[in-house]
């Protein structure tokens, strides 16, 4: 066994290259906020054009072809560069990158180039649309439509939830084409650019920020070329879109601030000249907090190495999906008992703790558990594919385990 | 023994549903919480009105004299809606000088108080906060009646918007924490105060208030406020229990109804066991928190010894739910 | 509001005169062994004998009327005894009663005066035979059948898990008597006296002691008489009996042994001189402890103040029935965590905590999570009870809110 | 990076499940467990006959020099039928031996631990027990290379049948209380020496030792114990995981199973939310106690710094579930 990853001298290199371009590139007091969804405009638009450069270089999405925009990488090398960026607090880029397997799985060659290459050079970012206001853990049960019209398909309907920062060149997601169609065989996945007329973007102002839109659909045209596999495929393309989310892929780098900080601030903070961690119960909250960390990160390094070297996943990816959005939420609450009030002290602040993160966490980490899957959702997931449910289902297919099904 | 609210009691808590149905909407709430001082000077009007404000006052001091049991079934009320008041801080400082006070101090302040004529805050916590007399360590230094003092006090509700403070200060130091600390009155604009708003923070609004040399008056007999202050927290905090308790009970009656109108699967999500867990916990919780907050407040009321230790676990309970 | 239980001066002279009777009657060496399930042979037949003499004066099941046996008495008389034999450590009866609520809701005349009267004036005992093999938290698909032969009832199969430390006189409980009737429509509920021809007893070996049994039934025959209720209505008199299982009638005294000894423990000893107290976790374990069980406390206060009072019970009383399940465990493993390893020693051992209490909890409190439904079943009947379920259902009738059915 | 066992471990685990699938089965555990001692003299020595008492021991002291992995791959199989047997005090005693004993003592004692010639208990923990040097307490007096020693230990595994104890016992008082602790072989029939087994425990057999005026033999340097003490728990301890690692996969493949056969209301009780919630919950623990377990054999095996850290953290992990 060897649980280190090893980088080779060729990685070291790479390291190398990737550091002096960030340090020539983004001054260091350039960072992003504190608090995600507080970013604001001349932030957002420094990044994107740094994002736009990474992209020109391949860096955006490392691993993916080369033909279609993507590096042409190792898997290795994206996490030299994820590692340099989250040491320099530079953001990922500002798309929701889970239609990306869809497309390399599912899209034709001419849909690849079309809609790959600006996604993977940085010169647009997408988000994901599937959520609906009766269709959320019950994905199939969406109701907007896309019928079919000459040459193209006119879009009806509403999304809801869809996570976006600012707004998208390009969204995706599932659109009934059969409505009186078998369930999981009625819908269409479409590529919708935005603008198009009959787009409209509302913001919703939720717990955790600004970061969610209300996306209202409204005689929507896009050409027959902008669905991506079958008309009655859209769930088996979400389905691949949905196996990364749930976290399929795994990380061999679980950056783990939140612990970190947390365990600096009861090493450094005393309340009336002794050391809150003299109290044992400060001491197990952050222990606690400590290990529930190390076993993400060793579900995350397990997943990794399970895909890397295409072992076959069942209910792994949902494990650590599940693990990650519970166990944020008891480190919340291990944080508020140990920080006390100050906790929820924001980055406004006069004085906050770390910044204002940890009154981020206070608010995020409950809002976290929603996307990507419920709590529940994973929970379903892992019976399935544990064989214990009355559904039975395998993994969908992935870049790593499919060739394209239309190539 | 007899676990039902009596005629009062049902009397009050039905007239205060009445009342915020009608006054405190949603989107009032909301507005209240996300205006410039988290604080609706029109509504507290409302609730003076209604009398609340002097329902922990005596009679004799121009309030109605109720038991805590009484505010307990108007705080279960005010959960329920998340009612933005500073009842909870008025409340206290008249717990604070029915415990502390001289009887010339009750007679002066308690009437002003019962008629919110003006409205107090409260500052104990320190940066360094704990909740026991330790904690405090603010210095002031007694002149006659009077108290000079410098220091911060964190997380003080409504201070912004307060006309008076009470504090309470290190003014000596004794063979324990809990002696020398005095609880001093001062009004919020005086020289030497400045109070700035915590950011980030949902729910009420606290404060930062800052005295340099400040000048207030004493409450009682310098030196020995905390066995007041204790009392009156113990008294106070189980109110806020009681305020959760509706909150509490709130969620989980919405949840409840939530789950059998949300489709998901094509069934009520109710159904689902994992949705019943959820609500079940919910439910286990708000019983949990209705009782222990109840029978601290019988216990207080009755003046039983062990009343502080049933404030305690009902805070607890609510808390951590 | 008054949480207190006040007892009037006919409380007070009833309580002198139970605990003359006990003081003159059970030595004060005498008293239940710390394992309830390892009671000799000596002491159960000391303490039958008592319960004889107790039954005699109606003391043994106060509440129940006198002409049946029991003591015509008021709840508060019920709890003054119980107060008292807890104060001495005298054990309670050793029938499984909860078969006495449904002979008096559902039995004839004959039945209430046949089987009540040994059972209420503690001549005979009696155990509860509901579970098989094929069918614990599922009851209604028990299997074991009743077939109707002249004017007898032909009993054949098995129950298992059945308490009884001893043997019974009596046995209850339902049996198949329709195989092809509609489910909760098939079964009659039988009174089954003991020793009968057919009838073996073979006592399990279970983590918590030998206080089970398995029983086989070989061609049993019992008179029609014998059969509470139509032949069709077993399920519904079990459910009778169940709904005091479940915690329904709640009690005004809830003893806390389990707690006063662990903060005992705490408050007493020291390790290597320092009070074990001044660990803040060792407090956090004791004070979560007593918590836990002061709310338990008061939710069984509530069910006996509703009982009395003959409010509508929903879920009341197997919420506190899950409530308690489920925090004596973990009250057990918070005494392990402050005790370590001598939690585990039994009262064979030469210097056990507590008597060797400790460890019967470490054992048991996780296998009386079985006994009356387990924790998930009390989930499924609150959320009934609750109304968010796919079945509905009201509580069953009870003594307090029904008169009898067939009366 | 590469999680899978190497061949070498997967070979190891593979002999050991066929072992104990021959000769260890669920009938065999219990007797064992319910026998007068709570051992089988016969199962240990064909133990002993499979090498398992040397794999902790090197090759040039008679053992085989095995990783802490491949004994970790071994335990794992030995906790999936809760084998019941003194090899984790025995390669605890080859740890304990090869911490802190001279040369001379190592080449004496080692291979009589690997061939099992004598079985080893280890006796550290004491009536006021505790986990750090500071709870060992128990004093012996220095006389040449042994040493005068009274006192009590207690929880000591398999002590009842052992043919030697060893023992941590004061010696000296240093500036911590890491100084002074010396660790002591004796025979366990030796003059002196009481053995009463605890009763009540479920497991491994454990006993009360108590020493009047008992001589043993000093192993390693008077005074000194306490480092080579500690390196040799934190390996032992991750072993224990292991075990447990075994058990709680055991657990979870038997519930995963009985939830797809049991049958209640109609259907296999595994499609009840409720119950797939439980072996979730299983599942979980299962997974986080292997990669905490054998991370953290990886770092011991590598003698890495964080080593003991990550050996605590297993043991935690396996401990609570």
């Amino acid at each position: 066994m060897d649980f280190e990853y090893v980088y080779s001298a060729e990685q070291d290199s790479f390291r190398r290259e990737a550091r002096e371009f960030f340090d020539a590139r983004v001054p260091t007091d350039r960072r992003g906020p504190v608090d995600p969804e507080s970013l604001d405009d001349d932030t957002f638009a420094y990044f994107r054009e740094v994002h736009r450069e990474m992209g020109a270089r391949g860096w955006l999405y490392p691993t993916y072809p080369k033909e279609y925009g993507g590096g042409g990488m190792t898997a290795d090398h994206e996490m030299v560069i994820e590692e340099e960026m989250a040491r320099r607090q530079i953001p990922k880029h500002f798309s929701n990158g889970l239609v990306l397997p869809s497309i390399l799985v599912w899209g034709t060659e001419e849909q690849k180039k079309r809609f790959l290459i600006p996604l993977l050079t940085g010169e647009e970012t997408c988000y994901q649309t599937f959520s609906e206001a009766h269709a959320g853990s019950d994905l199939a049960a969406i109701s907007s439509t896309a019928v079919r019209d000459g040459d193209d398909w006119v879009i009806n309907g509403h999304k809801l939830f869809i996570t976006g920062i600012r707004e998208p060149d390009l969204m995706y997601g599932p659109f009934v084409t059969q409505p009186d169609g078998a369930r999981h065989h009625n819908m269409g996945y479409f590529l919708i650019p935005y603008p198009t007329p009959g787009v409209t973007l509302t913001r919703m102002t939720l717990m955790n920020g600004p970061g969610q839109l209300f996306i209202n659909f409204d005689n929507v045209r896009v050409p027959a070329g902008n669905l991506l596999g079958g008309d009655d495929e859209g769930w088996q393309v979400a389905a691949t879109t949905l196996e990364q989310e749930h976290g399929g892929r795994g990380a061999a780098f679980s950056p783990d601030e939140d612990t970190q900080e947390l365990l600096a601030y009861v090493r450094d903070t005393k309340r009336n000249g002794v050391a809150i961690g003299v109290d044992p119960t400060v001491r197990l909250n952050a222990v606690d907090n400590y290990i529930e960390s190390q076993i993400h990160r060793l579900l995350e390094t397990r997943n990794f190495w399970m895909y890397v070297t295409k072992r076959e996943m069942t209910y792994h990816g949902a494990q650590s999906a599940l693990w990650r959005k519970e166990f944020k939420v008891r480190n919340a609450i291990r944080e508020a008992t140990i920080m006390g009030p100050y906790a929820l002290l924001d980055h406004t602040d006069d004085a906050p703790v770390a910044g204002g993160s940890p009154e981020v966490r206070q608010r995020r980490n409950v809002a976290w558990t929603h996307p990507g899957g419920t709590p529940e959702i994973m929970r379903l997931i892992i019976a399935r594919r544990l064989g214990i449910s009355r559904t039975r289902e395998r993994a969908a297919p992935t870049p790593s385990t499919a060739t394209s099904h239309t190539g | 023994m007899d676990l039902a609210l009596n005629e009062t009691q049902l009397m009050l808590q039905s007239m205060a549903r009445e009342f915020l149905a009608n006054e405190v909407p949603k989107t009032s709430v909301r507005a209240i919480d996300e205006s410039a001082t988290g604080f609706s000077a029109e509504l507290w009007r409302k609730i003076a009105d209604l009398g609340w404000s002097g329902m922990a006052v005596p009679e004799e001091y121009g309030g109605t004299g109720n038991s805590l049991t009484d505010l307990g079934s108007v705080f279960e009320a005010m959960g329920e809606v998340a009612c933005p008041s500073p009842l909870l801080a008025q409340v206290l400082a008249a717990h604070l000088v029915l415990g502390v006070a001289t009887l010339d101090q009750r007679a002066t302040l308690l009437p002003v108080i019962a008629m919110a004529e003006r409205l107090f805050a409260v500052a104990i916590t320190e940066p360094e906060y704990g909740w026991g007399a330790g904690a405090v360590q603010m210095r002031g230094v007694i002149d006659g009646d009077q108290v000079t003092m410098s220091g911060t006090k964190m997380f003080v509700p409504y201070a912004e918007v307060t006309d008076d403070l009470l504090v309470l200060v290190r003014t000596g130091d004794g063979a324990t924490p809990e002696q020398g600390l005095t609880l001093v009155k001062v009004e919020r604009d005086a020289a030497g105060i400045d109070v700035r708003r915590h950011q980030g923070w949902f729910g009420e609004p606290v404060c930062q208030v800052t005295f340099a040399d400040a000048r207030a008056d004493v409450i009682g007999v310098p030196g020995e406020a905390w066995p007041g202050v204790e009392a009156a927290l113990d008294k106070t905090v189980v109110l806020l229990s009681a305020f959760m308790l509706g909150g509490t009970q709130a969620a989980l009656d919405m949840s409840v109804e939530y789950s059998k109108t949300r489709m998901a699967f094509g069934q009520p999500i109710g159904t689902f066991q994992r949705v019943q867990d959820l609500i079940i916990k919910a439910l286990n919780d708000a019983d949990a928190i209705r009782w222990t907050t109840y029978e601290a407040l019988w216990k207080l009321d009755e003046g039983r010894e062990d009343g502080p230790l049933a404030a305690s676990m009902a805070k607890a309970v609510a808390s951590e739910g």
